[in-house]
């Protein structure tokens, strides 16, 4: 199997359904003969022609409201949306319209687009460039939200997006997309050569959604995360000495609860740890979650390390990020008591 | 270069004498005060020529600034838009018409008598709905507002269907989810209309999109409210639609009125609606929307466009609400009371109906008859609908549903929230 | 005093202020000549004026970017869109810019605005009349979120939110316009003359943003509540017959966290309810500070009772309602243990 | 009434031989090819005639397919817009345009130093940014975006405190929040730069309205790219600018480009962007974007139109973007490296300084001396700016800076989150 980067991965997995389903059609800005900023759609028009694959005006909300018609007559788009940061054009789109459509007219119509958008920080992209706004999605009943931590996991889910008949909102750490990274920005860049989850099938495959995957066994504590800070729980671990079991949700809503509820009555102790602020962040949904289906097995209460209730700030950065440093200092306070 | 420098000496010579003035456009006539019709184009039946289906769509510009009649005052049909159908057609469509207005009074007294919720009538509009169903194919995709009712009627939809979704009742598809009039019908080829304004606009064109991608033939039309030409989805529907030059028709019905505000807060004082489509290169229509004639010719020549090839055609259809914008609302709080009685373009049934006496194919006596033939079917198919249920008795389904079709499969979340509601 | 229903209240906060500010402005649908659908700003054109009270485009985004604009030139603009349901297309404008703004100008600039929009179900508006998505923004860094429950609150804060140098976001419980209501459609409306709420000065006075309010103060469990659920927990604590401490939270960003940690600890029992979606619902937020805050004083498990995670439907209005036998219900759950 | 019938006889009849297509438009001349300059407008200088201010919109919309241009290939200024600037305003003009291309030089080489995360050239289009300063008021408002630094510069804002900005360091007034070049200066009337394409362009709407409505004389001016036109932004723009008659200046930047998409995919294929402004009766002028004298006239018209109350004037600015996007872009993937070499219009720098010798007031050697001057100039800024600090290795703020201004006041739980990261 060779090994891929998570851009090669996602490339692969648009390559794949292009081929598999002629109701697969792939727009956005920039994606087209550029093969978009990120270079995840390189060559699939080259490939696959214009027809299928193309670029789209500088208009988020134009783009999701003609993916809502054109899954009306049966296609499957995916949307590429170029930073989440700017998903917010198509918000009413997305909240009002493909959340809502199946259940509005009784089953008649639906949504069956995938919308694509890089998230979260770590590039010195800014406010603008770093934001991970999943939490807003996931409020929102009718959309699917994902967020894969590594090659492997991004085209089995990503395929599984393209394929499902609902809407679903495919968030891309974009830190990810060339190399894993484990919040230690002073260290050298490593490939994802190196990491187990770099082998890819060249062909088709799925991860299913819904269901979570857990990266580290542990039986100090439980610590949910998604994207990046799956990377950054590892090392806060190792760092911390502390054997903790990590979780790598990959599946927002439907939440995979089970696997989460086992392990933290296994362990007593829950760190939940992502990169959106956390007022109403995706950390407070689990908090009550597990607080609800664990009471009697929780030894400490669950601590949430997060961004600050803060723009993502340029300079700032790292002082932003929670690093493992911030995650070893969470999972040192959940074991206090 | 220090910053006063950069004050440019012609600044300081072009400066005015008077302070700047933020321009409020005056409300339109009011409670009380005379009607006023000076935005209404008076245009003779006739008098506009119409162009080649094929012609670049700057040839159609002209036509933003003037405004399509085939009927005269006499019930006449005239001029190059004059589609000259058979009786049958003419006849078909002055039912349809009338059976939409009927359809209309009878739900719109069952929201007073409170066994409906709310509803939204489109008196005055009827040619709208019921002109452009005649020239659009049947299974043209069909994305329209709250005020096309008499699109799925002149389709043939059945009016049980839509009542029972009225009622919310135990037969409506929609299992009572949706507030009254909000239908859907794919088997009509008529989309799921949407609460939130302008959304449906740019949807059909990626529809259109969608169907020419596969090289189908099917077209798609969109409508949209003057007042909600302001959204957003307006202009992405232009933009999109120009870029990829959908085969879909984009229709604006301008009632002149938005709720409370007239046209000239949606942006109709410097401009026709129609002129719209000039900046993004589409071809575009101005229509007498009163005039089931025109409609249906405008449509026809859009639709022709399009699936040829030709793209998107933009087609502002001039009439009046007639009625409240819905049942919550009460026009005389803001506008005179007669100015619809009034409303220079007369209305719609009665200049049809006009035209077939002309033409020896319809009389006084047969309109009182089909008339109160149209309101027994309504009162019929209205008891036979009630006797599935009504919105004040229901709910009529099963409150189980209520947590179908959030997604294809229900998730475990949502079956353990059913249970906690015990059902 | 004399006896306001919601809707006068808020009415005259707006009157109060363009009188004694020549910077405030509102514009939104139908609020200028006709006075707002639900009459809220009725009169206010007709005595201040069209340049100072307008109609606006149909436009939600359109209305939020020039009130940006007109807060960067130093007027404080008020917002009203005609439901929450249709605030998203404004979405980007405020969270992009409004909540943004003196964050990335270090200062420069700031926007005093305040949206206005009526929320909440109860009225069989179906689906797209009937939102709660105060959660939404309460995740968005930069906004303050405001929901009154009476009249004399909804005044006192709503000058409070038009005084306010950053942005507010305003919603009102449209189902307590014109009357209390306690989740009871079968019982006769009543109107606010007979509630001690509606008493109102006509003139000036503000209730500070931040601080929520005790109505019932109880032993047994803690209710935190905002708008209509206020009156709903009252007639769940009546008729369940437990002594519960029902909590207004009033303003949800800043909360009132204090107030909440001390009746928490106090009955170490805790009901969250709202109208909104459940899954990161304001609730998750509550219950994950309640959690770690109280921690050590919690007997039970934290019960949210709120809206389903569907739609609101039209005709199922009151099984989608969580109305009191459903807030009862969450009480005697926390009381078990 | 069945739904077969519905389908219409003429339906039938026209209905095409041809299955539908999807239009995509292909891609503009492409690395290896060719430039393609077919989109050029050909226009002499002077050939277009200048309307008084005070003309109906209308009597402007023929300038939407034309091209104002004052400079001829020789340098001479002919015609009616040729604003007959004395020479201190050309050279003032002449050298903030060379400053901010040495200022550009300066800092894309920083960020290729790695001294900076990121940054953006305005090179080939500074005639925009610094003739319409030129023609402004200072105190009148400017919604730019990230391409309008030549605006700043001709402002006379101090090189300095923009080069603090693109370093994030401890004399950065924005605390090193911004990426590089997101400028903001209340004091030099230049709003807040957003990273969100389009969002500034009914800002200036909001703030002309407030103008107005204050009685006071400053108007505004917003910029936009074109690609950007497609945002919903663009729409608000000109709707809530023709509804309210705003004193606004909505100028759209025509740099053909998109990152790697043409201006086709922006809606420029069927329609000029000025030809936008047509569809609201809003005023509209296209302009030689490359011109410095056509800039500063069309922009001088606009605003003196709209500081007479006589509305928002829609300008196109055509130009060429020469350097690449921004320092992530490799604009060789996607057009011919010498596109920009024989951009048909020229170099504003070049044209401008052509002007200037043929009217006796400068020279090749007075341009070399200058041109060394200013990198000098440029050079010790710099030197300054990295003595207070880079964003490779600053100095910056302090962290706990990050939790201010978030809110005018910090709430309790940003003061506890700083707490937590225990500053
Ligand atoms: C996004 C959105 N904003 C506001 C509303 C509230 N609303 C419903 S109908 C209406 C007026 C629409 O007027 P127009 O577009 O002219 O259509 P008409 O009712 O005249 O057919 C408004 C403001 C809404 N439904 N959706
Ligand atoms: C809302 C939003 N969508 C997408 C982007 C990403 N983006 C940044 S610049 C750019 C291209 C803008 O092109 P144009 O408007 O023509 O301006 P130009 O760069 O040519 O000056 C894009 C797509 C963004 N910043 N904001
Ligand atoms: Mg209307
Ligand atoms: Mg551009």
């Amino acid at each position: 199997m060779p090994a891929m980067t998570m851009v090669q991965a996602l490339n692969s997995a648009m390559d794949v359904m292009l081929a598999r389903d002629p109701n697969v059609v792939i727009f956005g800005e920039d994606v087209g003969f550029y093969g978009g900023v990120f270079r995840v759609t390189e060559g699939l028009q080259k490939k696959h022609g214009e027809q299928r694959v193309f670029d789209a005006p500088i208009a988020e909300g134009g783009m999701l409201a003609v993916a809502v018609g054109m899954g009306a007559y049966g296609l499957r788009p995916i949307v590429e949306i170029q930073f989440a940061d700017y998903i917010y054009p198509a918000t009413d789109q997305l909240v009002s319209e493909a959340a809502r459509l199946r259940y509005r007219s009784g089953g008649e119509f639906w949504s069956p687009l995938t919308v694509r958008a890089p998230c979260g920080g770590g590039i010195f992209g800014g406010q603008t460039h770093s934001q991970s706004v999943e939490a807003v999605f996931t409020h929102v009943c009718g959309l699917k939200t994902v967020i894969p931590s590594n090659p492997y996991d991004a085209k089995g889910l990503l395929i599984s997006a393209i394929e499902d008949d609902d809407p679903v909102v495919f968030f891309e750490p974009k830190r990810l997309y060339n190399g894993p990274f484990d919040g230690h920005p002073e260290r050298p860049a490593v490939p994802w050569t190196q990491h187990p989850q770099s082998e890819v099938p060249e062909g088709y495959y799925n991860v299913p959604l819904g269901r979570a995957a857990v990266v580290r066994e542990g039986t100090a504590a439980t610590v949910l995360a998604y994207g990046t800070m799956v990377h950054v729980a590892r090392a806060a671990a190792e760092e911390s000495g502390i054997d903790a079991e990590i979780i790598d949700l990959r599946t927002l809503l439907p939440l995979d609860l089970d696997t989460i509820v086992a392990s933290v009555k296994k362990t007593g102790r829950c760190v939940i740890a992502h990169e959106a602020t956390r007022t109403c962040g995706f950390g407070a949904e689990l908090a009550a979650l597990v607080q609800e289906h664990c009471f009697y097995h929780l030894e400490a209460p669950i601590v949430r390390v997060t961004g600050w209730d803060t723009p993502y700030p340029h300079a700032l950065e790292w002082e932003y990020f929670p690093g493992p440093k911030r995650v070893a200092d969470g999972l040192r306070r959940v074991m206090e008591t | 270069m220090d910053r006063a420098d950069s004050a440019s000496a012609d600044f300081k010579a072009g400066a005015p004498q008077a302070p700047l003035t933020l321009h409020i456009p005056p409300h339109h006539a009011g409670p009380g005060e005379r009607p006023d019709y000076k935005d209404v184009p008076r245009f003779a039946a006739g008098a506009v020529a119409r162009p080649d289906i094929a012609v670049p769509a700057q040839e159609t510009h002209s036509l933003a600034y003037q405004l399509i009649r085939v009927l005269d005052d006499d019930g006449a049909a005239t001029g190059e838009w004059n589609p000259t159908l058979d009786t049958a057609t003419l006849q078909r469509g002055l039912r349809a018409m009338m059976l939409t207005r009927a359809y209309d009074e009878r739900m719109f007294r069952q929201q007073r008598q409170g066994k409906i919720s709310f509803y939204m009538k489109c008196t005055g509009e009827e040619a709208i709905g019921v002109g452009q169903a005649l020239a659009l194919a049947p299974d043209d995709m069909v994305f329209t507002t709250y005020r096309q009712q008499g699109l799925l009627i002149a389709r043939g939809w059945p009016l049980l269907d839509m009542m029972c979704q009225c009622y919310s009742n135990s037969q409506d598809r929609m299992k009572g989810r949706q507030l009254p009039v909000l239908y859907s019908s794919k088997e009509a080829s008529f989309f799921s209309i949407s609460g939130n304004l302008g959304t449906q606009f740019p949807q059909a064109v990626g529809w259109a999109m969608a169907s020419a991608y596969k090289g189908d033939r099917r077209i798609a039309a969109g409508w949209i409210g003057e007042g909600s030409t302001a959204e957003p989805d307006f202009h992405h529907a232009l933009t999109f639609a120009s870029v990829y030059r959908a085969p879909v028709i984009l229709n604006v019905v301008n009632n002149q009125w938005a709720i409370s505000s007239h046209q000239e807060i949606a942006g109709g004082e410097a401009a026709t609606f129609a002129a719209r489509a000039i900046g993004f290169g589409l071809a575009c229509l101005r229509v007498d929307g009163n005039d089931l004639l025109a409609v249906y010719a405008a449509t026809q020549w859009a639709a022709e466009r399009a699936r040829h090839n030709h793209g998107a055609t933009l087609i502002e259809l001039f009439t009046y609400r007639a009625a409240p914008h819905s049942t919550s609302d009460d026009p005389n709080r803001y506008r005179p009371e007669d100015e619809g009685k009034e409303w220079p373009l007369g209305d719609p049934i009665e200049r049809l109906s006009r035209h077939l006496i002309r033409l020896g194919e319809w009389s006084g006596e047969r309109q009182a008859q089909l008339e109160s033939e149209l309101a027994d079917q309504v009162r019929e198919t209205g008891r036979t609908a009630e006797s599935y249920g009504t919105q004040e008795n229901g709910p009529h389904f099963s409150a189980k549903t209520m947590f179908e079709d959030v997604f294809k499969e229900t998730p475990w979340h949502l079956r353990r929230q059913r249970q906690e509601l015990g059902v």
